[in-house]
């Protein structure tokens, strides 16, 4: 019953892998992530990670999926022009990701690792549960979990400062500079606006002020 | 009050003075109270040290030398040095020379600045350049001895571009510091062989006292200290080679020149040589060397005052001559005649400077002798004053430059041996002397009256040129915003010009009596403790007989006389003698009048040389090695990243393609390790 | 009080200021830098004057393994270069504080964070502290040149940066590699310069360090032939800045030479000793030479720079306690001239129409009395005129070159010689003269009094009374030196320091 | 099944994310492959977990999603900012970034 299910599901998350990348329509995209991540919550249910897998589902496929939607739904769902002024990449990166998962296989199969070669280690009770996991996190893991809360408040900050809308909808925010304008140097860009010149550093600005001011 | 007490207290007040001036004497009230002030300063300087004088004549003469010491200056890892000061019949008798001196020239200076903007400055220059001196001359340490030697030498710089507008006087004022900074490093490098290689003591009186443990005679470390101390002293006492700024320092203010030439700064040398006479009694090829330098610049010199036409120009070349003969004395052993001549030095040559201002007065700013002309009428008292120094410098019977200059020929002729060169040379010296003295006398108070002194003497008006200019090359001055003042004095207008001039003239008249052969010999007798241990100070003085004495003094009025005669006949009975005598010599009127063509050498062999290599490090060097140097490394980084920056094109799918194959690369390492 | 205090003070309130906004920002950074002054002032009067040794050590460990101390520690080394430190930072505030500069809480946090790494540099006692301090020194300044500089001020900065940074690299190599190599004979790291100075390397490691660590001081000295850097770099800098850069980072090159490199490579400093004293000859004549053909103020006093670090470095490689007795006295009075100069020069670029050219100027003391009696004053220091205390710091490295090497003192006397050539040139050619066409002859405002008016009261003070530092600094310049005067065999060293003078290390012997 | 089962399939899912990256052009799609990698990688911690029994994969599967969606969040922000400014959404034409 498990093998079955750990098919079904393995080749259910495969199928979606291979659909979000096939898909021309980002829409169908995101729909196929979801069948994904469905699929992936389940092979977690195998591994008895029971709240990964209440998590994936509750977070990933609902929450963060639903993100994708809206933002497909406003950027417009239209498929990428399928002339490209970048280099074709379809072949090497075939070659390249075969190649790497031959290199993976080997190293899994190959491994030295014993444990690797049966079900996993005899579990104690409770294990997945929300309780162990809540009880990791606020004991060893405390350390990373506040990380992890903070990573996300700057993130979602961030996030608020780039969509933020400027100064009205249809101009564009700033336009883009004069082709001839686009080799900035370093140093212009590291350079303040409006910092102080050699003449003001002297005080040159300055004198007329002083003169009537006196001492 | 102890003689330390005294000497502090005459130390203290021109420093005071200076202060004073610098702070508030722009803020005083009255238009010549900072004058007064400055004066006042040195004048009481000059009563603190005659109270040194008498406190120290109160001691018996074997207990005649003290010392006191401020504060410990700089005493660390072998190093002592000390603010302390050495008073002894050396330096009191210094002191008073001094303070006496420049005390009579900045009475005069009252006047003469008056109407210059600078008034204020003025004076707490000169009080700095007093005080700057006494500090070289009570010095028992030679740190406070270096540091007043180039006090008086920053102090010079200062008064000689002192009217800074005319570029003729900066360029003058930065000659005259750069050669006493030669001089500086002399003294300096000579006190690092005498004081550490030898002695271990930067006070005085201990490597006095151990310098003939620490060397054997004439030791060439010895030696070389004592040359590169003669040539500090040359560098100050504008002795041959280290000459050429003296004249130029012509530039600054006359009273100026009168307080180098007479009481400070050109006498330091000649101080020193006498102070230091225990190092070169054990190092006499030094000695030797300064004898000789002091020779060659005493002929040298008066060769070159015979052609000159600035006024003050053949004042300065007599000093340079005059000062050979005291270097010449001191080196020779013979220190009391050349403190003597030093003496009598300083009253008739401020004396003729100031009356040459006076003269200059009244050309309302012109030097040149060839414009001068019948002053006498115009100006009596200035010519009485200016005929007593003349005298007085060429040795006329019974002035005191006859006595003192006899004084110092007749020891260095008793001294026999080669000596006697140096006796023929200081004889044909004093003979050029006498003759240049009174070519200027003759040509600028006989002969036809130039129109100033016809118009001074006819209105009693001093003649002022519409556009003042620069004497030296007749550029206009920008008075409207800057130096000197408009005004112009003479002594007989002016009763501080004429009791300075008037207690001068006395000096100069009367001075030598104080050491006259056969009669009395008080300067000897009152320096004797200073030179007592010395076996050859005793020689020398009893060196000559009684018949070369009295030969020297006839040989000497003969010579001034004769020099005199001369001078009449060739510039006021027959002008043309003179062009003649040019035209029949011609190159070595030109020697003459180019000076040895010095400045011209140095020219030649520093200054131009040093601007082209500076010019060309500049130009050249910088350019190309220092800036090559980082704009090869920049333009090799350059080139190695036009090659690396193909590689960033842009395209963030290729980046993303590379970072996996180096993934799967990293992962193919890991699988090759294992197995 | 605990020297941690004195080190972060600057940065803290350079932090607190850039909190509290740009009105406040340079009125916090002014009281921030006068604390610091009067702590580093508290110092001097807390001295124990007698001692070699560190006082008020701080001392714990950073990174245990490394070996890493956070230590410091006061002795006659660094004591007046703090003081110079925290005046001259004070003094270059205070000029800042009447400036209007664009974002002024950037400025002065800059300002304070490389008045903590300067201070760091003099204060650290462990060889790694001492690295991050020298390396963090960058960093401010990179943003103060780069940002609030003149005319190409990039390539200027590019141009320190790649110089300084080569250097810096070369020296935490050659910092590692000292660490490295002591663990061989103790058996545990430590870079406490105590520890290393006691553990010792063996001649042939010495040399290699030795040239990495000269390689990189000698570029932030800057010392000829690598001082392409200066003539940009200098231009470039607003005038606080320069002042500051001039007067104490030369100083750090030149202190880690007597701090670290004299105790810790001593057989290498004597094997190498004729050929660092020809650099510095070289940096001498050079020097003067460039200073003498230029015409901008800024570089005149930069190559003058080169020339007063050549005799610095001279004294150094004297090795004998007369020439590090010179430089440590130098290295303060060279600081505060220069830092003087350089508040001058802008003055007179005030009144000259803005060109720090001398050929602009001319004729400027005319209305400006006072401007002209101080910037006298300094130029007479700065030609170490005898009586002033550059003088007694001249007269004591050139006696500690004169006996050990007779030869080079006689030739770089003619570098005091060409001294007051160039300074007189560059004090007639701007203050007398024929007046420039743009100048306006006008007193010294009281904003730039107070600015000059007190570095050129030190400048006096000290030439009065330079047995002030002297005293203090003589026991732990003998100390630095003792072993190298030991190996070139010319200790002078009193009978009662003698006995106690330190052994040579055991891996350290002469081959 | 064994836990070499479950790695491979992630090593599977990697790799066909890390495909997806390299054909697609479209950033939302690319941000879709992210996930794909990222979730692959979740699945090899988790099966790991259940192999040595302890819940320290499981946490660090939880980090991963929380940096996954922080990632999603920044990336979908850049998008609609790209979108406003009207510039192209496809990687292959911002390349302003090149050398």
């Amino acid at each position: 019953m498990e093998d079955v299910l750990f098919f079904i599901a393995a080749i259910g998350a495969v199928v979606g892998a291979i659909g979000v990348i096939a898909l021309r329509n980002p829409f169908y995209s995101v729909l196929a992530l979801v069948s994904h991540l469905l699929s992936l919550a389940l092979l977690f249910l195998l591994l008895e990670a029971q709240f990964v897998a209440a998590a994936q589902i509750v977070v990933y496929a609902g929450a963060v999926m639903v993100l994708y939607v809206f933002v497909v739904s406003y950027v417009g769902g239209q498929g990428e022009p399928l002339a490209s002024i970048g280099p074709g990449l379809g072949g090497v990166g075939l070659v390249l990701c075969i190649g790497l998962f031959v290199e993976l296989s080997i190293a899994i199969l190959g491994s030295g690792l014993h444990a690797i070669d049966t079900d996993g280690a005899k579990l104690g009770p409770g294990f997945g549960t929300p309780g162990q996991i809540g009880q990791l996190l606020l004991t060893k893991f405390l350390f990373p979990f506040e990380i992890a809360s903070f990573l996300l408040l700057v993130a979602a900050v961030g996030a608020v400062v780039l969509a933020r809308r400027r100064r009205g909808i249809d101009a564009p925010d700033e336009p883009l500079p004069p082709r001839d304008r686009l080799e900035l140097t370093a140093a212009e860009v590291m350079r303040i606006p409006r910092a102080g010149s050699q003449a003001e550093s002297i005080g040159l600005g300055q004198e007329e002020k002083e003169e009537q001011g006196g001492w | 009050m102890s003689p330390t007490t005294w000497a502090w207290i005459c130390l203290a007040l021109p420093l005071a003075g200076c202060l004073f001036n610098a702070f508030v004497g722009r803020h005083l009230p009255g238009e010549r109270t900072a004058g007064w002030i400055g004066t006042l300063a040195i004048g009481l300087s000059f009563v603190a040290a005659v109270g040194a004088f008498v406190a120290l004549m109160g001691h018996s003469p074997d207990d005649r030398t003290f010392t006191s010491t401020a504060w410990d200056y700089a005493d660390s890892v072998g190093v002592n040095a000390k603010l302390t000061i050495l008073i002894d019949p050396l330096s009191v008798y210094m002191m008073l020379v001094v303070s006496g001196v420049s005390a009579l020239i900045h009475l005069y200076s009252c006047v003469y600045v008056w109407k210059d903007r600078g008034f204020v400055r003025y004076f707490a220059y000169l009080n700095f350049f007093v005080f700057s001196m006494l500090l070289l001359v009570m010095a028992g340490n030679f740190v406070p001895l270096i540091i007043g030697w180039a006090f008086v030498g920053a102090a010079s710089y200062m008064l000689i571009s002192f009217w800074f507008r005319r570029t003729t006087a900066t360029r003058a004022g930065i000659k005259a510091f750069v050669i006493n900074v030669i001089g500086d490093v002399g003294l300096v490098l000579g006190t690092y062989f005498i004081v550490f290689r030898g002695s271990g003591s930067l006070d005085f009186l201990d490597t006095f006292k151990h310098v003939q443990a620490a060397f054997p005679p004439n030791d060439s470390d010895l030696v070389a200290g004592c040359i590169l101390l003669l040539v500090g002293a040359f560098a100050k006492s504008a002795q041959v080679p280290l000459h050429t700024w003296l004249p130029d320092a012509m530039e600054g203010p006359t009273p100026v020149s009168a307080l180098i030439h007479a009481a400070t700064m050109v006498t330091a040398g000649v101080y020193l040589i006498a102070r230091m006479h225990p190092l070169f009694e054990d190092a006499t090829a030094a000695a030797d060397v300064g004898t000789v330098v002091g020779c060659a610049t005493l002929v040298i010199a008066a060769t070159i005052a015979l052609s000159q036409t600035d006024i003050k120009r053949v004042i300065a070349y007599s000093t340079m001559s005059q000062i050979g003969y005291m270097i010449m004395a001191v080196s020779a052993s013979a220190y009391a005649a050349g403190l003597f001549h030093l003496f009598t030095h300083a009253f008739f040559k401020a004396l003729l400077f100031m009356a040459a201002g006076s003269i200059i007065g009244a050309m309302g700013g012109e030097q040149s002798l060839d414009k001068m002309g019948g002053f006498r009428r115009a100006l009596p008292f200035t010519f009485a004053c200016f005929l007593a120094g003349g005298l007085a410098l060429s040795a006329f019977p019974l002035f005191s430059g006859y006595f003192s200059k006899d004084d110092i020929l007749a020891l260095i002729g008793g001294e026999g041996g080669w000596h006697w060169i140096l006796y023929v040379l200081g004889y044909l010296g004093a003979f050029l002397t006498a003759l240049y003295t009174f070519r200027m006398i003759f040509r600028a108070f006989l002969g036809p009256e130039c129109k100033e002194a016809r118009e001074l003497r006819e209105t009693g008006h001093i003649a002022h040129h519409e556009h003042p200019f620069n004497p030296e090359t007749y550029e206009e001055e920008d008075t409207d915003v800057g130096f000197p003042g408009p005004g112009h004095y003479i002594a007989e207008q002016q009763w501080p010009m004429k009791v300075a001039m008037g207690t001068l003239a006395i000096g100069a008249i009367f001075g030598g009596l104080i050491q006259v052969p056969f009669v009395d010999d008080l300067v000897n007798v009152y320096l004797r403790p200073d030179f007592v241990n010395d076996p050859t100070y005793e020689k020398v003085i009893n060196g000559p007989s009684d018949g070369l004495v009295i030969f020297g003094l006839i040989l000497s009025a003969v010579i001034a006389i004769g020099g005199i005669a001369l001078a009449y006949v060739i510039w006021v009975r027959r002008p043309s003698i003179a062009v003649a005598f040019r035209e029949r010599f011609r190159p070595l009127y030109e020697l003459s009048f180019h000076k040895w063509w010095f400045d011209e050498l140095y020219d030649a062999v520093f200054v131009r040389p040093g601007a082209t290599v500076g010019r060309w490090a500049s130009n050249v060097f910088e350019r190309v090695v220092i800036d090559g140097l980082v704009n090869g490394t920049v333009s090799v980084v350059r080139a190695g990243s036009s090659v690396v920056r193909g590689a960033q094109d842009g395209f963030l799918r290729v980046y993303a393609a590379l970072l996996l194959l180096g993934l799967a690369l990293v992962a193919l390492w890991f699988l090759l390790q294992s197995t | 009080m605990a020297l941690s205090f004195l080190l972060w003070a600057p940065l803290f309130f350079a932090l607190l200021g850039a909190l509290l906004g740009r009105r406040m920002a340079p009125k916090v950074a002014l009281f921030g830098s006068a604390v610091t002054l009067g702590m580093a002032i508290y110092y001097i009067a807390d001295f124990d004057t007698g001692k070699a040794g560190l006082q008020h050590v701080t001392d714990t460990v950073w990174i245990a393994a490394l070996g890493i101390h956070y230590k410091l520690g006061v002795d006659g080394l660094n004591l007046f270069l703090l003081t110079l430190t925290t005046l001259l930072w004070c003094v270059a505030t205070l000029y800042a504080y009447f400036r209007s500069w664009d974002r002024p809480q950037l400025f002065f946090f800059f300002m304070g964070l490389a008045e903590s790494a300067v201070l760091g540099a003099f204060l650290s006692q462990d060889l790694a502290l001492f690295v991050a301090f020298f390396d963090l020194m960058l960093v401010p300044f990179y943003f103060l040149i780069g940002t609030w500089g003149g005319r190409k001020r990039v390539q200027a900065t590019t141009k320190l940066v790649i110089y300084t940074l080569v250097g810096s690299l070369l020296m935490l190599a050659a910092a590692i590699a000292t660490g490295v190599e002591s663990v061989g004979n103790s058996g545990q790291i430590s870079f406490a310069l105590s520890d290393l100075v006691r553990v010792g390397l063996p001649v042939g490691t010495q040399e290699w360090i030795f040239l990495l660590f000269a390689a990189a001081f000698l570029v932030k000295m800057p010392a000829f032939p690598v001082h392409g850097w200066l003539p940009d770099g200098y231009r470039a800098m607003p005038i606080p800045v320069v002042a500051v850069f001039s007067a104490v980072l030369s100083k750090v090159a030149a202190y880690g030479f007597i701090r670290i490199v004299l105790p810790l490579f001593p057989q290498a400093a004597v094997h190498f000793q004729e050929l660092l004293l020809l650099i510095a000859l070289a940096s001498i004549l050079y020097g003067s030479i460039m200073a003498f053909t230029q015409t901008d103020l800024r570089l005149i006093v930069g190559f003058s720079s080169i020339a007063q670090l050549g005799f610095i470095t001279l004294g150094i490689f004297a090795l004998n306690p007369q020439g590090t007795q010179g430089a440590l006295l130098q290295m303060v009075n060279h600081g505060l001239v220069t830092a003087a100069l350089f508040f001058i020069i802008a003055v007179l670029a005030a009144r000259a129409g803005g060109s720090e050219d001398v050929r602009d100027m001319g004729g400027l003391a005319f209305r400006a009395p006072v401007l002209a009696a101080l910037f006298l004053i300094v130029a007479l220091a700065t030609l170490a005129m005898p009586g002033s205390s550059n003088f007694m710091g001249e007269f004591y490295i050139l006696l500690g070159v004169f006996e050990s090497k007779l030869v080079i003192a006689c030739v770089a006397f003619t570098g005091v010689v060409l001294a007051s050539v160039y300074m007189l040139r560059a004090y007639i050619g701007a203050m007398h003269n024929r007046v420039g066409a743009k100048v306006q002859s006008r007193e010294l405002s009281l904003r730039d009094g107070i600015v000059v008016a007190p570095l050129v009261l030190v400048i006096v003070a000290i030439a009065v009374y330079p047995q002030l530092l002297l005293k203090r600094q003589q026991a732990s310049a003998q100390a630095a030196v003792a072993q190298t005067a030991l190996l070139t065999h010319q200790l002078a060293l009193p009978r009662a320091t003698a006995q106690t003078a330190p052994v040579l290390p055991q891996g350290g012997q002469t081959p | 099944m064994t836990v070499a089962w479950y790695l491979v399939v992630s090593a599977l899912i990697f790799c066909v994310g890390a495909a997806g990256v390299l054909v697609r052009r479209s950033p939302l799609v690319i941000l879709l492959c992210l996930e794909l990698m990222l979730n692959a990688g979740n699945l090899a911690l988790i099966a790991f977990s259940r192999m040595t029994g302890t819940g320290d994969g499981q946490i660090f599967a939880i980090i991963v999603m929380v940096v996954a969606a922080c990632e999603v969040v920044v990336g979908l922000g850049i998008i609609v900012a790209l979108y406003r400014r009207r510039l192209p959404i496809d990687v292959d034409q911002l390349r302003r970034l090149h050398g």
